[in-house]
């Protein structure tokens, strides 16, 4: 697809990006635009949005800072962990200056075993630009597993 | 053996379906909408781009390792040109009135996008024979699609295929004007892309 | 006198239908890659649509003298296409260097684009059709202007239906370039609306 | 045959023509000359025009903190351009407040050097040296901790304050195709000033931890630069909270080795969180420094002991513990270091304990 020089500056770091190893796209080979149509459309046709997806994980996020580090039960028989560290990760997206702090949350899904990880920056992207990451990504979120455990 | 094989075995599928020019990556589709009002045009204009693409691919990587960095662009555009002049002047010397039905689309297969896309893409990293089939399948899999256009627009159009009558096309079916006229190739091609790409990612959400 | 009034009628004519009637990307489907691709916000599509009217204007004006002071008088008419490619991509080469040293606003406006303008087909189409249709410079010129400012007009309408289509629900298939091109032939649909205002042949 | 040579000699004079006007053409806009740099109206640098100015800051040895590599999408490299930036650009808009904007900031890596500039950058990162080193040793701290002890090769010497970092380089390795420079705190002793010590703990995916468990081995090259960072010891004699989890305890042991070699008698107390005994470390090193320094307490906070009858000490979460063992801490300062969640939990506990929000430092790496 022939694109305009700002979409492939932001194909260009997604891809090479020095901010996570592995950049945010994995093997996927499809453009950044329909990646995103694609994700969107499937949290549309579970009935949410990126935003109640994203106050979601921040929720989840927050109870589990509440244990600086250590595993935290929800009442729903998820167990939260994170994994904090120092330093800011700045976002890939060309014009947008927000920073997100690295920390990294784990969640288990007791019923199921599930577990799912995403960091402060996931949520970010999740919320401004509804990103789930390429296949293959290491943070790669998948719209409807993650759906499903969030709001168990 | 084997394992290049399976290498060009990737690339034929990725040619033809995986990663198809026309509903995947949406190049090179400039040239040739405009000759899908007749069958035998898109038919001859694909055979050039194919044999364009295929050989020009198969050239550029020939002198990948002779071509400095900074001219790149300029010496694969010379060789297309180098190949479309001789398919032009072939068609001048054996079908001069098709070449003055195609008029300057022949000429305009240099500024393909998909040809510069694949000795972009493939052709300056890999070696001759997988630049050579990866350019033969890519322009393959851009015929069919551009094949299938031009016949609904012909039939739809004109109730004929290759300048044939068609049974009950020709006859009882009036014909639909739009189809000759430019907005019906937008719409034709917009309609198989939306087949092509559900059929694509039904298949793909199966196995993912 | 009348010979050069004439001439400038016959370019208004040919500019004129050049933007409307004669599209170049919607009815002789010329330069559709980028206009597929970059037409997803206006501000992006209007900076390619006058770069295109930029360059479209200045390489028909020298492609013609080249054609006519340099491959018509050594009857090596069939190298045209070699003779027109290059020198559109030295152009282009050309323009940017100066951009970009002397005003880097207009180079991150308008500057950018150029690379994205050496491969569109819309460029060396016009070249073409200005050897086929034999015209004069000045009309030459006018074609050149009137097709990208058709172009420009085109891609910049589409944008504008794009964006506001980004909250609308649109079939997984059909996203992208599928609804592009649904759009394009509706707007080809109505530019034939003006085939009975001029027929600038 | 003579029209066929006519033919091609006319296309490629033509061709060679247009690029032969093309190449001067290059040369004649592309070369802006040298170019002076004045930073800070002291330093005086020449570089050739052209490039942007982080590179040329860079090539001439002066390091801007940069995490995107030059593509203007992370806003770490400002810096004041007091003369010769040029207009402000709209890849640069976005980064910079209102306030920013009004005393010129601009993005070092988004301005092109066409003339003379004079910029303004914060003091230490003129300090700021590149230094070849060899990795010494590596020690393993705990199942995700590694300490890495570097020798300075080339300059051989470093001078830092204690709680300072360095930015150590991880080149292209698989898995990874971009070279990228990652903060860690020195722990070493500030007085042996030929080594380098960092503590290192494992980030799922990081780049840099990654490099450094699986690649680094002894005896390997590596680029470090620094010192960076203003969280430093002040020299007044009130009472010390240190507070530090994980990795954190690297600028603490270092801030001890100091005081130790000025005898300092200052009263400080020191309390490391960890999650279990897995995490625990460090604890001969802290019991040496409780001897040498009198009035020195370490007090290891488990939130989560794998063995509760066996572990002695305090549990639960360290913010509990301080609340617990101090009193009123309005005449006390307090050192923070670890992850951002602790530090904001830790100052809201010193807040309630009295504590003057001037007096509590911490290092989170903004």
């Amino acid at each position: 697809m022939k694109e305009s020089p700002q979409q492939k500056k932001l194909e260009d770091i997604l891809r090479y990006c020095p901010l996570v190893s592995g950049g945010f796209m994995g093997e996927d080979l499809r453009p950044v635009k329909e990646i995103i149509d694609t994700d969107t459309h499937t949290v549309e046709q579970l009935g949410y949005t990126n935003e109640q997806i994203a106050e979601r994980m921040e929720y989840i996020r927050n109870e589990g800072l509440k244990g600086l580090g250590s595993v935290v039960k929800l009442n729903n028989g998820l167990e939260v962990r994170i994994d904090d560290n120092r330093g800011l990760l700045p976002s890939p997206w060309p014009d947008d200056p927000h920073r997100s702090s690295k920390t990294i949350t784990f969640v288990l899904d007791t019923d199921t075993g599930n577990e799912l990880r995403w960091s402060d920056l996931s949520i970010h992207l999740i919320r401004a630009h509804g990103f789930y990451q390429g296949h293959g990504s290491p943070f790669r979120l998948n719209p409807s597993e993650l759906i499903s455990v969030i709001f168990k | 053996m084997s394992s290049n094989k399976s290498a060009s075995k990737k690339i034929i599928l990725d040619g033809l379906w995986g990663n198809n020019p026309i509903f995947r990556q949406v190049l090179g589709i400039c040239s040739t909408l405009a000759v899908t009002n007749l069958v035998i045009n898109t038919a001859v204009m694909c055979a050039a781009l194919t044999l364009t693409t295929a050989l020009s691919c198969f050239t550029v990587s020939l002198l990948r390792a002779y071509t400095p960095r900074r001219i790149r662009m300029m010496v694969q555009t010379l060789i297309i040109a180098s190949y479309v002049i001789m398919v032009d002047l072939y068609l001048k010397a054996y079908w001069p009135e098709m070449s003055a039905n195609l008029g300057p689309y022949v000429g305009l297969i240099i500024t393909n996008c998909i040809i510069m896309g694949r000795c972009e893409a493939f052709a300056v990293a890999n070696p001759p024979v997988p630049s050579l089939v990866d350019g033969l399948f890519n322009g393959l899999g851009y015929s069919l699609i551009l094949l299938a256009v031009s016949i609904t627009r012909e039939l739809l159009g004109m109730g004929t295929i290759l300048g044939y009558p068609m049974p009950y096309f020709s006859t009882l079916w009036d014909k639909w004007i739009i189809m000759v006229m430019p907005p019906g190739a937008f719409f034709t091609l917009a309609l198989i892309i939306w087949l092509c790409r559900s059929i694509q990612t039904t298949g793909r959400e199966k196995t993912s | 006198m009348t010979g050069l009034t004439g001439e400038m009628t016959h370019a208004l004519v040919v500019c004129f239908s050049a933007i409307f009637t004669g599209n170049m990307v919607l009815s002789y489907f010329l330069g559709l890659c980028p206009f597929i691709g970059v037409s997803r916000e206006i501000k992006t599509a209007f900076g390619l649509g006058t770069a295109v009217v930029f360059v479209l204007t200045f390489t028909s004006g020298i492609n013609w003298a080249a054609y006519h002071y340099i491959l018509v008088p050594l009857e090596l008419d069939f190298f045209r296409f070699i003779l027109f490619i290059i020198i559109i991509a030295a152009f282009v080469q050309f323009v940017e260097m100066i951009i970009e040293r002397f005003s880097p606003l207009l180079y991150v406006n308008l500057g950018i684009f150029l690379p994205l303008i050496t491969v569109n087909c819309a460029i060396l189409g016009v070249s073409l059709f200005m050897v086929i249709r034999d015209y004069s410079l000045i009309v030459t010129v006018a074609y050149g202007f009137g097709s990208g400012l058709g172009w420009m007009l085109a891609i910049v309408s589409m944008a504008g239906i794009r964006q506001r289509l980004n909250e609308s629900r649109i079939p997984y298939g059909l996203q992208g370039p599928g609804i592009t091109l649904i759009i394009a032939g509706l707007m080809a649909l109505a530019f034939i609306g003006f085939s009975g205002v001029l027929q600038g042949r | 045959m003579i029209d066929i040579l006519t033919a091609i000699f006319i296309i490629s004079s033509t061709a060679a023509g247009l690029a032969a006007i093309l190449v001067v053409a290059e040369r004649f806009f592309a070369d802006y000359g040298e170019c002076l740099i004045t930073i800070n109206n002291d330093e005086k640098r020449t570089v050739k025009g052209g490039g942007s100015l982080l590179e040329s800051l860079t090539s001439e040895k002066i390091f801007i903190p940069s995490a995107c590599g030059g593509r203007g999408t992370c806003g770490y490299c400002k810096c004041k351009v007091l003369k010769g930036g040029g207009i402000l650009l709209p890849t640069e808009e976005p980064y910079l407040s209102a306030e920013e904007k009004k005393n010129n900031m601009r993005l070092s890596c988004q301005i092109k050097i066409r003339e003379d500039i004079d910029i303004e950058i914060p003091e230490e990162l003129l300090a700021v040296k590149e230094y070849k080193v060899i990795c010494k040793k590596i020690v393993d701290l705990t199942y995700d901790m590694k300490q890495f002890i570097f020798s300075l090769q080339e300059p051989a010497k470093i001078s830092y304050t204690p709680g300072q970092y360095v930015q150590l380089f991880a080149p292209k390795y698989d898995g990874n195709t971009e070279e990228v420079y990652r903060a860690y705190s020195i722990s070493s002793d500030p007085a042996d000033n030929t080594i380098v010590e960092l503590i290192i703990r494992l980030v799922p995916n990081g780049i840099c931890t990654t490099y450094c468990f699986k690649h680094l081995k002894e005896g390997d090259q590596a680029l470090l630069n620094g010192p960076y960072g203003d969280f430093r010891l002040t020299d007044t004699n009130a009472k010390i909270i240190f507070i530090a989890g994980g990795s954190g305890i690297a600028p603490i042991k270092c801030m001890l080795h100091h005081m130790q070699n000025i005898t300092c008698l200052r009263e400080a107390v020191f309390y490391f969180g960890v999650n279990s005994e897995k995490d625990l470390c460090m604890v001969d090193t802290m019991r040496a420094f409780e001897k040498t320094l009198p009035k020195f307490k370490f007090v290891p906070v488990m939130s989560r002991p794998e063995h509760p009858e066996k572990w002695k000490g305090e549990t639960g979460l360290v913010t509990e513990a301080v609340l617990r063992n101090e009193k009123n801490a309005d005449q006390s300062e307090a050192y923070l270091c670890g992850s951002p969640g602790m530090i904001d939990a830790s100052i809201v506990v010193l807040k309630k304990l009295g504590m003057k929000e001037s007096n509590i430092f911490y290092d989170k790496f903004s």
